[in-house]
């Protein structure tokens, strides 16, 4: 790679000097795009494909062409260079230059002697918490503190928080996390640099403040997102799992759906379940007993567990069983959208003691790390954090129009002015005749115009 | 996937209110090119009254976003930061800009190139300047201050759209060209701070490069290189915006060749984007990071070298000058050299605030005299570009009492005579950098505006002690140049005699 | 009577509404009217002012500090911690200075109404007189420098548009005006920036600006703290409310002061309780103090940051406290002498003072009523005045064996005389009064020098009558002499140069002939055409050469018996320099004085305009006339102790104790009793100085060409060419600089670098550097010194100008190279700081 | 991948940058300047986008997307002023420009 690097780079230098010495323009404009190129390659070296592309046609397609074509227009292509004015400014200048590389490339180059290795920057992490404990249910859930035992009687708030393991710098946390926050975005994520943490979460509710629930040491990899879930086990305690989140981007025309179990006392499973009229038929009574025909996608997911599938893009009818084959929860006309990747967590919604207790499929994105430099991360970026820019980039662009256009079409103020010479020369034309005939030129309007022979004159 | 926001999330979550006196602004002015196409030429009056218009909806907006007790908060994910600095120097640029609008229908029908599109140059680089003022991110301050620069980089050659080639004409073509090459040269320096800044600290997220700053400091490696380099760079980026020594060069000829308008313009914009730009950055993000001794930035010794010779060539060179315009130039370079002593002043571990207050003001005073000045100049000029200069004023007293009357007060004001709003600024100014410990600076500071005595009272008694020399010129004073000196002249005396006013108004003003 | 003094914004709104109603309406309400409101603005000031007075006498010398809720935090920076109020001041000091701005103010008004009637721009005048008023009063009530320094400003703009009141005249005139107008402002600019910078040395000092904080006396600083409670009883006050505080009353005093200090500081004032000091019957306990006091008593930790600047400078002066300014230290009295050197500065230029005084002389290009008022009796004595008010620097530093009143001597003392010496051989009546006043307020500056503030006050006061008085004279001497000029001459050149002449009566010269109706060749003999003028200008004329019994007699006196003591009694070298430099300028006062009597008054006119010259109007004669009772009175509000004659009729030192109240220095002074043989020789030298010249003069009237007797005298005609000349001080810098600049120039030029950079080095460097120089050092001196220094300096300055300009020659590339060097010197700077770190680890 | 360091690629476009900053300095011909300027514009693209790998973030590759729209932007206006000024003088040797001076 060295070697590549150097002939590019000594390609660049070489044309950008080209550049500067051509005296024909047009060589210096050619030069200069050889010198775009070779940054263009340098862009992909540096793992940023995208911006390669845009240089090759912005810079090099539009800009450059447009500098091309106006030198041409102009035929400036050796405009003088001769008069010999302020020659000691090229010396002056390269010597500020070169004395200015020198201040610069000291500490550099100083610095590259010492650390070879590509600083690769901080790694991060991602985390998020899902809170699959509805409250409200006297009898279940239970949260353990102080040997106590405590009925939650309202929705739980759940919070997380990391600390540094090593140095106990705050890593992240979470805040306030409710059960009914069932969509979550991929933006709930949490950045922080990777590392071992103490995790620890919280919970309250209406009736109790943030109490522990637990606390473990967690190991959270680079460029890795992880959901901590949150449930309750068979005995009504509350529980966490970690789950490692996959985000990179599925294959291409899939979904990613990730199943996860919330549910103490059953083994779900998702099948897949062709007509939609048939799964409506069948759960009539609120009581889906057995299904027709289908397709088992995930097989007996125990509590806390999660299982990943990719799924084909088009229009599905998925269904949660539980080991009895009871429906617990149908997906009718579910949209399997490419690139989408997707957490269902299976957890049961807070009812009336006593009364069928009914579950929810919460649907959780995750994002999708798109490769570095390409024009989704760009875009995300772009579009999202930066849309203040874009938006001030657009009105300068306008500008630019509006510019060009006052700059470049003088004619609109001259075209009155000729109308006017032109209904004059119309009237006198004899006479201006006979004044160009001696002068050689249009006298009222200033325009250098041929010479009229007598014989030319207007009939008129 | 990407899941992107809905309309609704997107206003919510950017916070988008807080942009309002901006976004209105440029909502406005896209209108307004709407309304400008399908005016005809009989209704061209319409594009200059909407123009007027768009600046006080966004006044109004300005007031009810930034009320008084308003906290800072971001928004637009934190690119933009709306606190009482923003509103504060937002209504300056508002008020500059009706000032400027104001002037130009005048002077735009009597040089024969009134085209509409000229107002809506002129609110877009405003609008440029606003967002770069409420700037919190280093490509923001970027791409904000080239949507200042650029429209102002059309508005200097317009005149050339004439394309008559007349005198004035090519000055015009000639003032733009070089605004427009040392312009981009600045520029790329310019990007090239901030991509060594952006190196050293991961971000260009200014109060993020505050976080990060301190730790790249104490590792004295590459990065803290990359970041005093930067800085650098920045500061010459922004110096040459706001026009101080040795980045100034540009600034006579540009002055002297734009329409008149637009140098009034920009010679108030302009330098309110560069320094709240400086302001930002140096106070707020590289304050703490330099901070090398005893409590003073690293970059206060250059800061204060600059405002230093600033102070000494502006306020020299003008002694020399004939040419209204040009005079006026040079003495816009020494009056950025005043606002740098408050820059240089900030660098002192706990006197930003003050030092900031102290810009301000003088940013607010410096706004409507200068304004003023250039409208007077405007009305004497003649439309072949005579008027102008320094002789031609001689006996204006007479013939135009109330116009030589306004004139010395802004004259006053610029020299920094009590009860003019140009003394409450140097007052501020000087205060704060003795409170800060330049106390050299300010002395310079002083003697200096004894200096500008020497021709700002020139200009005076070329008006009332000496008689006219040659023919008297037929002023131009249209009601809307009018009510422009009007308002110039009641802001320049109302701050000057109701100190509290002003320093009231940025007391909430606080960056660091 | 407590709220009098609530009253005091008023003496400055009054002339303020009469400007602003002059300045926008004059023009609709006609010269009547416009005049009126001129004079009962001025007049109520003056009403205002004697309440104000009753209220200072009634309370016993009480000061007050007024604070207009209205403009109450005028200026406040809070992150900085500046809270600086529009405070108004009403003590002894300042009333009187209220009292002679309105008092001679509003006869001077009364006066211009006949002076300037028929004058176009007749509403202005009044408004800025009016406006001038306003801004001397703001410079006398404010109670910090900054609004000291507004009104400072105020009434150098005033002056400088009175002097140039005339600017539209015909050419020579005109521009004459116009430039005189030019000079003072830029000379008062220089002043100025001393102030300034005294200012802001005192702001970092002290942090604060104000003289004394409201409810403050003159004297409670820790160090004059427990004298001034033993005296008032307000020690045993204090134990009653603090007997908790401690068993022993004793206690509760050690408890205000360190026990050292008070029983030095009791004994001093235990001693100078001998001298009817402020402590004994004088200073009553003020009403308004109570806060103060408390402070003190109350606060176990006296904080003298608590209080003025002059409060805080008697706390800490002589100690060891320093002045931290950022990069070094001074020692706090260095600071004070260094703030009180930049305050003479600005007393030299706003009370043309050497080497200021040139624009003085000049500015009597304005209309005679603003000569009398603003460049004779008020704006030119606030230089004294601040002095006088900054005592406290002066008094400490010169006890601490700076020699600041030195310094202030040789100045006042040196103006003194050489001002008296110029005025000898002047013909212009009005010039002559001008060399007058600077000499006299070299007099003024002299006393302050010396210490003697009242007799600095005194003089001042007197001063401001009587020359206000010779002024009005001068005026009514020229107008006669003009008009005069018009009866001769309207026959001769008929009815249309009658119109063209302008009806101003200093501008004779317009209308293209040479007649100067102020040259005193041109007069003589008026003493019987205008016999009242006459009477009262000799009344002015005996009053300013120190004849028993007017006022000047008094006031010179005191500042020559003061100068005696300080030089024979206590052998303070600039009391000696003070005693004779002065006493010979009070020589030279009456002779100049008679001199111009004789030349105006007396033997037959020569010329036919002082022939034919009316006596002034009713409107001009009043208020001369009302002058002329002043002079011959004021004089006795200070007679001193032990008078012949007088002892026992009046108070004796009715001004100095009625001063003591606020300015405190002059409590811890001597009194003097009448010295007679001081008052002796002074009067005798006086009188025969009187003598000399009528034995000169009279009868003899002016020797052939109109020349002068001194200068037709083979012994004194190189001393009145002198004086005549200005001392030729312009012929003494070209030979003692110029030529050997220029002859080692020459040596240079022609030896050392003729071959050598001979075109650039020689050409431009040498040759125009020195030929610059050499311009500069010629500037004749009596245009002055600084007009050359501002000129001079300022051709300079718009050389080195205009070769910077030079560099921006338009071409593109060469600006963007000079942005490539400032980005290249940029980076450095800013990597200076960090190249040692940055070097460290690159090794 | 990444053998070579981020600090080459910084000090190429110092090295790019400086030689653009030359060319505003020595080249007369006004469309000259302008790829000079494009050419510091460029370097200092390298530069974000060298950073930007070291970082981890695509914010400097979205600073050189700006950079870019901006110099297309600044391109268009400073050709249409070349135009503008070679209609006039039909020169664009930028030493003519000194009309105004001093």
């Amino acid at each position: 790679m060295e070697w590549l690097f150097l002939v590019v780079s000594i390609v660049a230098v070489v044309a950008a000097g080209m550049m500067l010495t051509r005296q024909n323009a047009v060589h210096s404009a050619l030069f200069l795009i050889v010198n775009f190129g070779c940054v263009a390659f340098l862009y992909l070296m540096l793992d940023a494909p995208f911006l390669a592309m845009v240089q090759v046609t912005v810079y090099t397609g539009a800009i450059m062409v447009l500098f091309l074509f106006v030198i041409m227009l102009l035929g400036a292509e050796t405009t003088t260079d001769a008069t010999g004015r302020m020659r000691w400014l090229g010396l002056a200048g390269s010597l500020v230059a070169i004395a200015l590389l020198m201040i610069f490339a000291f500490p550099i180059a100083s610095d590259m002697l010492n650390d070879e290795a590509v600083d690769g920057g901080d790694a991060r992490a991602s985390l998020r918490l899902i809170n699959a404990v509805p409250g409200g249910d006297e009898q279940g859930f239970r949260v353990l503190e102080m040997g106590f035992e405590m009925p939650l009687t309202d929705e739980v708030a759940a919070s997380v928080n990391l600390a540094g393991l090593d140095d106990g710098s705050p890593g992240a946390s979470i805040e306030a996390v409710r059960y009914n926050d069932e969509r979550a975005r991929s933006r709930d994520y949490t950045d922080f640099p990777a590392g071992d943490y103490t995790l620890s979460a919280t919970v309250s509710d209406g009736s109790y403040e943030s109490s522990d629930v637990f606390s473990a040491t967690v190991s959270l990899a680079a460029e890795s997102a992880h959901t901590v879930l949150l449930y309750q086990n068979a005995d009504g305690l509350l529980e966490y799992v970690l789950l490692e989140d996959d985000i990179h981007a599925p294959s291409v025309g899939t979904m990613r759906l990730t199943l996860v179990n919330g549910l103490a006392d059953k083994q779900v499973s998702l099948v897949d379940v062709g007509q939609y009229t048939t799964i409506r038929s069948l759960c009539e009574n609120g009581a889906c007993s057995s299904l027709l025909p289908h397709r088992v996608l995930i097989d007996q997911l125990p509590l806390g567990d999660q299982i990943s599938i990719e799924l084909d893009e088009g229009d599905y009818n998925l269904a949660f069983v539980d080991q009895d084959q009871t429906v617990l929860r149908i997906l009718a006309d579910y949209k399997a959208e490419r690139g989408v990747i997707e957490t269902r967590v299976l957890a049961r919604e807070p009812g009336v003691p006593g009364s069928q207790p009914t579950y929810r499929a919460a649907v959780y994105h995750a994002f999708a790390i798109p490769a570095f430099g390409s024009p989704e991360a760009v875009g995300q970026v772009l579009f999202i954090d930066y849309v203040l820019p874009v938006m001030l980039v657009g009105v300068l662009l306008l500008v630019a129009l509006i510019g060009v256009i006052v700059l470049a079409r003088p004619d609109a103020l001259a075209q009155a002015e000729r109308r006017r010479i032109n209904r004059r020369r119309r009237v006198n034309r004899p006479l201006v005749s006979v004044i160009a005939q001696q002068t050689g030129a249009d006298v009222l309007s200033g325009e250098y115009m041929p010479k009229l022979t007598p014989g030319d004159e207007p009939a008129d | 996937m990407f899941e992107s926001p809905t309309i609704a999330e997107f206003v919510t979550q950017s916070n988008l209110a807080s942009t309002l006196p901006g976004t209105l602004l440029v909502a406005w002015t896209l209108l307004l090119v709407l309304v400008d196409l399908f005016a005809g030429d009989e209704r061209e009056h319409w594009t200059p009254l909407g123009a007027c218009l768009g600046l006080g909806v966004s006044f109004v907006a300005n007031l009810f976003v930034y009320a008084p007790a308003a906290d800072q908060q971001t928004a637009l994910y934190g690119m933009f930061i709306a606190d009482a600095f923003t509103g504060f120097l937002n209504i300056v640029i508002l008020v500059a800009t009706l000032l400027a609008v104001l002037m130009s229908r005048d002077y735009l029908m009597r040089a024969g190139i009134h085209r509409g599109e000229y107002y809506i140059l002129t609110l877009l680089s405003s609008a440029g300047a606003m967002f770069m003022v409420a700037a919190n991110d280093l490509i923001v301050v970027f791409v904000a201050l080239e949507l200042l620069s650029i429209p102002l980089y059309i508005l200097a050659a317009f005149r050339s759209i004439k394309n008559d080639g007349g005198e004035l004409a090519l000055k015009s073509e000639e003032s733009g060209m070089k605004y427009f090459i040392l312009g981009a040269f600045s520029s790329a320096f310019l990007v090239f701070g901030a991509a060594l800044v952006y190196g050293a600290s991961g971000t260009t997220n200014i109060p993020q490069i505050l976080e990060v700053a301190p730790a790249v400091v104490d590792a004295a490696s590459s990065a803290t290189f990359y970041l005093v380099v930067g800085t650098a760079l920045l500061i010459v980026g922004l110096g040459f915006k706001v026009a101080v020594v040795p980045f100034h060069m540009w600034t006579p000829d540009v002055y002297e060749g734009a329409p008149t308008p637009v140098t009034a313009l920009m010679s108030v914009t302009a330098k309110i984007g560069g320094f709240a730009a400086l302001l930002r950055i140096l106070v707020t993000a590289l304050s703490v990071l330099l901070l090398v001794d005893g409590g003073v930035a690293a970059w206060q010794t250059t800061i204060s070298i600059i405002a230093a010779l600033t102070l000494v060539l502006g306020n020299f060179v003008a002694i020399s000058q004939r040419n209204l315009k040009r005079m006026l130039a040079y003495s816009s370079i020494a009056h950025a050299g005043y606002i740098m002593v408050a820059l240089a002043a900030a660098g002192t571990a706990g006197s930003a605030d003050s030092a900031t207050q102290g810009a301000l003001v003088y940013i607010l005073a410096y706004m409507f005299t200068n304004l003023g000045a250039f409208a007077v100049v405007m009305t004497i000029e003649r439309v072949d570009g005579g008027g102008g200069n320094i002789d031609d004023i001689t006996g204006l007293a007479r013939s135009r009492p109330l116009l030589a009357m306004a004139m010395t007060i802004f004259m006053l004001s610029l020299t920094g005579i009590p009860l003019t709003a140009g003394f409450v600024g140097k007052f501020m100014v000087f205060a704060a950098a003795v409170q800060a410990g330049l106390v050299g600076l300010a002395v310079i500071g002083v003697l200096t505006s004894v200096v500008s005595a020497f021709y700002y009272m020139r200009v005076v008694v070329n008006m009332y002690l000496r008689d006219s020399s040659g023919e008297l010129l037929p002023a131009l004073e249209t009601v809307y140049v009018r009510w422009a000196i009007n308002i110039a002249l009641a802001g320049t005396l109302i701050f000057g005699i109701f100190y509290p006013l002003a320093s009231n108004l940025v007391s909430m003003v606080s960056i660091a | 009577m407590e709220n009098l003094p609530l009253l005091v914004p008023l003496v400055i709104f009054a002339p303020a509404l009469g400007a602003a109603v002059n300045f926008f309406f004059g023009a609709r309400l006609g010269e009547k009217w416009s005049g009126y409101i001129g004079c009962f603005a001025s007049l109520f000031a003056f009403v205002v002012s004697l309440l104000l007075l009753v209220y200072v006498t009634g309370t016993n010398g009480a000061a007050a500090v007024v604070n207009p809720p209205f403009l109450d935090g005028w200026l406040r920076i809070e992150s900085i911690n500046l809270d600086i109020g529009w405070q108004l001041r009403v003590d002894s000091l300042s009333v009187t200075m209220m009292l002679v701005v309105t008092g001679v103010g509003s006869l001077i008004h009364l006066y211009a109404r006949g002076y300037m009637h028929g004058d176009k721009w007749y509403p202005r005048f009044f408004a800025y007189l009016n406006m001038f008023l306003a801004f001397m009063l703001t410079l006398v009530t404010a109670n910090n420098f900054l609004m000291l320094f507004v009104g400072w400003e105020g009434v150098g703009l005033c002056s400088f548009l009175l002097i140039g009141f005339w600017w539209d005249k015909k050419a020579p005139e005109g521009w004459k005006n116009s430039n005189a107008a030019r000079k003072a402002f830029i000379v008062n600019r220089i002043g100025d920036f001393g102030l300034l910078v005294a200012m802001f040395l005192i702001f970092w000092t002290f942090g604060t600006l104000d003289f004394f904080k409201a409810g403050e006396l003159p004297n409670t600083s820790a160090k004059y703290l427990v004298g001034w409670q033993e005296h008032n009883g307000l020690l045993a006050q204090a134990d009653d409310d603090h007997d908790d505080a401690s068993d022993d009353g004793h206690g509760a005093k050690a408890v205000c002061v360190p026990a050292a200090q008070r029983s030095v500081d009791t004994h001093e004032s235990a001693s100078a309780d001998d001298d009817h000091s402020a402590y004994d019957t004088h200073s009553a306990p003020n009403p308004l103090a109570s806060d103060i006091r408390n402070l003190y008593c109350d606060n176990q930790h006296f904080d003298s940051a608590m209080l003025g600047v002059f409060g805080q400078t008697a706390d800490r002066f002589g100690t060891d406290a320093v002045v931290d300014f950022g990069g070094f230290q001074l020692a706090f009295d260095d600071v004070i002498f260094l703030a009180a050197l930049f305050m003479l500065l600005g007393v030299a230029g706003k009370s043309a003072q050497i080497p200021l005084f040139v624009w003085l002389p000049d500015a009597m290009a304005g209309p005679t009523p603003v000569s009398a008022l603003i460049h004779a009796a008020t704006m030119v004595t606030a230089g004294v005045y601040m002095m006088v008010r900054a005592n406290v620097f002066l008094w400490e530093l010169n006890h601490a064996g700076y020699i600041i009143g030195l310094i202030i001597t040789l100045v006042g003392a040196g103006t003194a005389i050489m001002a008296g010496f110029i005025a000898l051989g002047q013909w212009d009546i009005k010039r002559v009064l001008a060399y007058s006043t600077i000499s006299q307020l070299g007099f003024m500056v002299a006393a302050v020098g010396i210490g003697a503030y009242v007799a600095a006050m005194f003089h001042l006061v007197t001063h401001a009558v009587f020359k206000a008085l010779l002024f009005l004279g001068s005026g009514s001497v020229i107008h006669g002499v003009e008009h005069g000029h018009h009866h001769a001459h309207s026959h001769d050149h008929g009815d249309d140069h009658h119109d063209e002449v302008s009806p101003h009566p200093d501008g004779g010269t317009a209308g293209g002939h040479d007649f100067d109706p102020q040259d005193m060749r041109n007069m003589g003999g008026l003493r019987r055409r205008m016999p009242i003028t006459y009477i009262t200008y000799l009344i002015g004329t005996l009053a300013l050469a120190g004849i028993f019994p007017f006022a000047g007699f008094w006031s010179k006196d005191e500042i020559l018996a003061d100068a005696w003591y300080e030089g024979f009694q206590l052998n303070e070298a600039s009391g000696f320099i003070a005693f004779g430099v002065l006493l010979i300028a009070a020589a030279f006062t009456a002779f100049y004085m008679w001199r111009q009597i004789v030349l105006v008054f007396f033997d037959d006119a020569r010329s036919e305009a002082a022939e034919r010259a009316p006596e002034s109007n009713g409107a001009m004669l009043l208020p001369l006339l009302v002058l002329a009772i002043f002079t011959l009175l004021i004089g006795f509000i200070n007679v001193p102790k032990a008078t012949p004659l007088f002892d026992g009729i009046y108070h004796a030192y009715e001004f100095k104790h009625f001063l003591e109240h606020s300015v405190s220095s002059v409590s811890k002074g001597h009194v003097l009793d009448f010295n007679l043989l001081i008052a002796g020789i002074a009067l005798a030298l006086g009188i025969a100085s009187i003598i000399a010249a009528h034995r000169i003069y009279k009868g003899k009237g002016l020797a052939s060409n109109k020349r002068d007797q001194l200068e037709t005298g083979g012994a004194s005609r190189p001393l009145f060419r002198l004086a005549n000349a200005r001392l030729y001080w312009d012929e003494i810098y070209a030979s003692v600089i110029e030529q050997p600049f220029n002859r080692a120039a020459g040596f240079l030029a022609d030896r050392v670098d003729w071959a050598f950079l001979h075109d650039y080095f020689h050409d431009s460097l040498i040759k125009r550097g020195f030929d610059s120089i050499a311009t500069l050092l010629s500037q004749p001196i009596d245009l002055g010194i600084v007009d050359g220094a501002v000129n001079g300096v300022g051709a300079l300055v718009e050389r080195a100008a205009s070769w910077m300009r030079r560099s921006q020659t338009g071409y593109v590339r060469l600006y963007a190279i000079v942005l490539f060097f400032g980005v290249a010197a940029v980076i450095v700077l800013m990597l200076l700081p960090f190249i040692q770190s940055l070097l460290q680890t690159g090794s | 991948m990444n053998a070579i360091g981020t600090e080459p690629y910084i000090i190429l476009s110092m090295v790019l940058f400086l030689m653009g900053a030359l060319g505003v300095l020595i080249r007369r011909n006004a469309i000259l300047l302008f790829m000079s300027v494009e050419l510091m514009l460029n370097s200092a693209n390298l530069a974000l986008v060298a950073f930007a790998r070291e970082w981890g973030q695509v914010d400097g590759h979205v600073f050189v997307f700006f950079v870019m729209t901006v110099a297309a932007a600044e391109v268009a206006i400073g050709l249409a002023l070349i135009v503008n000024i070679f209609r006039e003088r039909q020169s664009i040797n930028i030493d003519d420009l000194q009309q105004m001076r001093g």
